[in-house]
């Protein structure tokens, strides 16, 4: 089992949350971050000087998938949060070693 | 001096200049949480162009002597002349500052028209214009002994001085400056529903002072006034209410809506109808705005909060609705339901001539503006907010 | 007609018109973020309700004729002869319209009972019948010329008719409607008090017209009613204060609440004691109403915001504070301390009489509507919040 | 009676009890949000102890008698013979309760100076102690009849009694308590800019009342003041908006500073300077109190909210300034420009009395009371927040 | 040692930090989330049709625990942050490599 | 890869963001969380008892880095996050499997 962890764009959000629940993947943690890409954010030109805007509010995704749909869902939230800018985010894939369901108490342990 | 015609003036002028920042406390709720800071200030800044407008030439070109019926003259500029003393009556230096906050509250709506992608320094150029071009010439016309009010039509409290002059010229400056970026393809949601409340809070009250203090006289024409602005105001609000229930959910932002509408329908009238024609005004205007914003929405326009539906068409209906409903017990006018059909005739010149020229001159102005220095924020300062690029602060920490 | 008196009952009217969405705004902080916007809907929704009806009947009901001693006639539906000309004092369309912001301001007072769990639907159901059957009796009874009134009982400015028929009203409703999910097992914080503060404020404001447009003249009352108004105020605050320190820290709400039991207790003495009278109140209001609300919380009973510690125990504690202390020298009658013991007995007669009515009737409406259509929305929606499940909307993004 | 006067005055007493929290918020947003409710509750406490403190003795020692110009008498303690009756004019009793609510606002002010340290227990001995020993004799020396109005200084509505006290104090203040914990190290940012403009639009509003009232009649002067000080405070805000474009970015605190300056420098001139006056004053205020607050940042000084930058020097200021400017046509006095020095030199010897006076007691004051039981909370404590630490309240869940 | 991500209600908070305070486990990070389950959330029925609120409040827990506490820790939060009812929440455990006190700068590292 | 969760306080934020800058460590992702570390937050004294202050606002930085650049990140944040007083934080690292860049599609692999 996987974390995948996606940065986004906020405008973005609803795009990508309605392709991946047409791909089935439909629990996921929704956390409102601010982050900065290697860019340090946005410049703005003002009255000659720039200044930059470094911390950009994003949406953080947390979804935690099985091994195999790890790709499926990566690539659905790249194809939708896409604008080809800067600052469109990033995922990252985190192991995770067990998940268990509080309302059942069931455990599935991943392979990790 | 009739001191008490002056202790209500004295009130309903600082009702009215409560409504200013109230205006934009109403908006700033209904943005994103990057223009929460942007949209207030226009506000703020819509009082301090007007003060300093009204104080140097604007009240003079309003509201001393006549041009052709088109303009005023220059003999009060400075507020020469403007004298706190008075025969009977309220003070001119009362007056005048009375008159000056509709001046404010008028602009601080048109900044619904460019919420969210407007230049601070463009919004301070084009306010002034706006003022001296539109503004001043629609009160002039109705209220200052011009050709409007020469030829009979009626504006009680600023249906068409304030309110379709605002809802039409934002309408104009919306279609100038261009949609939101991503307008219509992700959801722009309000980022403080309690904030736009407080602000609704203040302007239904800051209306009192709006609608009964251009009675000018703590009289029975204020009475009727506050009275039939309340009750149109309540009705407003629910007739949108129903028709927000019909669709789906009757939202807080509707309901609030409802009630500004039936407010700006009101204003027009609201020394000329009695209660009854209150209660029609009301339910027809939480209907009719009703539509209007839907139309806009659908339309895909986007006059961002909605002052063209609101305030343009509840203006222009109210203004309409004058000559059809006055009673001359109240006011002295007769409307077509009391036989006279001259009032209407005037009213519907009134409202066709200012939907007309506010539409067309803020269209100009704007484009003029536009040319000059560009209205719009770049798109990396759309993207960022407003708050931080146009004023260097973020809203909530 | 004095103008002097209208001019400041046209900004009474405003002032009170600014306390009902002040109401929602004081309930909104002190719910979770989740019916946020519900809570000040519904204060907002009680004006449009107490408008309309107050047009349609209720200000006929209340106030014009009498049939039994018990409730008016129809002789003022639709504000039929509602005149805004008057011989001396103010027009009665503004009293009219006064009386109607009373209207407004109970039924938002009224919501606290069921806070974060009612429909909107029922609610306006519920709104209309419990202003015609428990404020619109209560509003002739006192002031309408109805039998309390007959008997020598003084309410001065809604110590019966406001504060203990929605305090009362709102307990009778908590207990009809049923505590809220999860109440007493897991903490309902407040979401945001400087909100609750925004809306205290505008009401400590709003009380000024409130208790002083109550003696419907710029006179000496008026002056009498502001001043204690606003020492009850001070001295209640300070005493909760003093109360919640003894116990632990003295939180902001806590003050705030003393305040308003001040207000509360002080508005039917209003215009018959003096200021010593009010410190005397002031100071009890903020320890008994501590102590009301202390017991609510003991027996786990769900009435949510404390309308009736508040309101219904400091509207009542008043009413009979008023037998005890009233100053001829103010109003004209005596109480006990000035050797009349008369009153005090007309005054417990109509405190039991209206808090038992309030309390009866109440919990008798909110059954027979919960019979037809049920007042609390469904566990999912309460656990959702109302927001969403009433109004479509989120109060933050 | 005067009713006009009497209705006017009723409603700027409710227009400045409403500054009082009206304080509070806009210093509120200002803070961290750890310590919002602590800042609004320091304003709602001042309201408390003005209250009080009047009621039991301020207002007989400040407007009742004489002992030596310096102080009142005991004459009016517990509002002895203070008489809801009055021949002409207003009421004695609703003049005593309209200079109460200026006591509430000057403290309220005060608190700037100790923003985010403050324990509430020292605030409540500290304010009891401030309000006798500076605010009082102030309110005294110029407008109970003390030596410095027998020297012929002017204090129209409160330059040197409320701005100048509360300016000077908070920074005497500041200078006791000491900087926050970490103030220079690390920026301390606004936690919530709408907040502060809500209450910055509530002063802008309640300042008609605060000036306007102070004319004490519904007449000439009473329409003077309000024109002057709306006019004032726009080109107030326009020029301090410029000062802060030069710099950087014109922010939307920046401008409602502005306007605050403007408003707290045309304060004491309101019945005595003209529009033009109100100009000079306007614009001279915005640069005078943003290089003022420039400058106390540079020093490094935390007077936190700025009250000395904005009221402080804008009280002296416009206190200065009615001695160039003041009108004969207007208040009757007449200013430099008018030809006459003699003004000019009394008011330069109040503003320099008044301006030591209060640094100097006030910083004794504060000295004492911090050896008497800290003024400060504990470094924990501060850390955590003043609203846990001293309400157990948390602002925003 | 392991992060145990741990996602509920926020009317269960108190309850589970009380029981993990009694078994020792006091430090941890929250955080407010938003998240939705495989339900989509929760379904309201509005006039006939169905309007599904998806992304509902959660509360969501970080604690760093050493390998042999991780099962005691889930087992109390499951046992105190359990209703029965759809949306109880889920939680994640994932490997920790290295963690650091940075008052002391005292690392300690995983055995992973 | 590596995923350096930093929990610190916010009145460090600035210092240790620009001591990263330095570094030419510029991407983050920030959050505003809660925490308690083993003390259970900071004890106030109150009238003779004392009351627990038990979560106390942090800020959580994630920084995603290559293995080689851990150690330094790392420290980096410990010397400018430090007051030396209970409740400077702690950083923890989290092994990253994969990390996409959204805007080009760019797929790295960590060498878990
Ligand atoms: N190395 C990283 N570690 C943690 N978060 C990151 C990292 N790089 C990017 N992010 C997050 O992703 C967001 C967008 O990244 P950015 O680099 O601006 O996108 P792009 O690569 O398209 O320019 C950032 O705001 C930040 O929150
Ligand atoms: N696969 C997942 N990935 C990330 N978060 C999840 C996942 N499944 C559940 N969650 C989180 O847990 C919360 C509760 O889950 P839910 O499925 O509603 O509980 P239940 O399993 O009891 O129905 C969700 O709101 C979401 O925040
Ligand atoms: N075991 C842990 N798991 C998760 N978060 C932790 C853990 N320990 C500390 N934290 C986070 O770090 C913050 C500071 O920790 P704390 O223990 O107070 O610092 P110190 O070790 O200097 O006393 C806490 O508020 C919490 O957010």
């Amino acid at each position: 089992m996987k974390m995948i962890i996606a940065i986004i764009r906020p405008e973005k959000f609803e795009a990508v949350e309605d392709a991946l629940a047409e791909k089935g993947c439909i629990a996921m943690t929704v956390t409102e971050v601010k982050g900065r890409g290697e860019q340090k954010g946005i410049k703005l030109q003002y009255r000659g000087s720039f200044v930059e805007v470094d911390l950009l509010h994003k949406i953080k995704m947390e979804i935690v998938v099985e091994d195999e749909m790890v790709d499926e869902v990566v690539e659905t939230i790249c194809r939708n949060a896409r604008t080809g800018k800067f600052g469109d985010g990033r995922i990252f894939v985190v192991p995770v070693e067990k998940s268990v369901r509080i309302r059942t108490g069931e455990v599935v342990n991943g392979e990790n | 001096m009739n001191t008490a015609d002056t202790a209500w003036i004295l009130v309903s002028t600082a009702m009215v200049a409560l409504m200013i920042p109230g205006v934009g406390l109403f908006y700033a709720g209904m943005v994103r949480k990057k223009n929460v800071v942007s949209m207030i200030t226009l506000s703020v800044v819509s009082a301090l162009i007007a003060g300093v407008i009204w104080v140097l030439y604007g009240y003079s070109l309003g509201f001393s002597g006549d041009v052709s019926g088109f303009i005023g003259d220059f003999a009060k500029i400075l507020l020469n002349n403007v004298s706190i003393d008075s025969g009977n009556g309220i003070p001119e230096m009362l007056f005048m500052l009375f008159q000056m906050m509709f001046a404010g509250v008028t602009l601080a709506i048109l900044t619904s028209g460019f919420a969210e992608r407007i230049r601070l320094s463009s919004f301070i150029v084009l306010g002034v214009l706006w003022l001296t071009f539109v503004y001043i010439p629609f009160a002039h016309w109705l209220w200052g002994g011009g050709w409007l009010s020469r030829i009979g039509s009626l504006d009680f409290a600023g249906g068409m001085v304030v309110h379709v002059s605002s809802g039409f010229g934002a309408l104009a400056l919306a279609l100038v400056v261009g949609k939101r970026y991503g307008y219509g393809e992700h959801s722009i949601e309000p980022n403080n529903i309690p904030l736009t409340l407080v602000g609704g809070a203040l302007l239904w009250f800051g209306w009192f002072g709006f609608n009964g203090g251009s009675a000018l006289h703590a009289d029975r024409i204020a009475v009727n006034a506050i009275a039939v602005t309340f009750i149109a105001s309540c009705f407003a609000g629910l007739s949108w209410m129903v028709m927000s229930w019909l669709k789906g959910k009757p939202g807080s932002l509707g309901i609030a809506s409802g009630i500004i509408a039936g407010l700006a329908s009101i204003t027009p009238a609201a020394g000329f109808v009695g209660t009854e024609g209150a209660i029609i005004i009301g339910i027809i205007a939480g209907i009719i705005c009703f539509i209007a914003l839907d139309f806009r929405i659908r339309k895909g326009i986007d006059e961002s909060l909605d002052a063209w539906a609101i305030h343009g068409i509840g203006g222009a209906f109210g203004s309409l609705a004058v000559g059809f409903l006055a009673d001359p017990s109240i006011g002295g006018y007769s409307g077509v339901i009391y036989g006279n059909s001259g009032l209407f005739v005037s009213q519907i010149i009134a409202v066709v001539v200012t939907i007309i020229y506010a539409f067309a001159v803020t269209f100009a102005i704007a484009k003029i503006v536009n040319y000059a220095i560009p209205l719009r924020v770049s798109a990396e300062e759309e993207y960022v907010g407003l708050d931080i690029s146009q004023h260097g602060e973020v809203g909530y920490v």
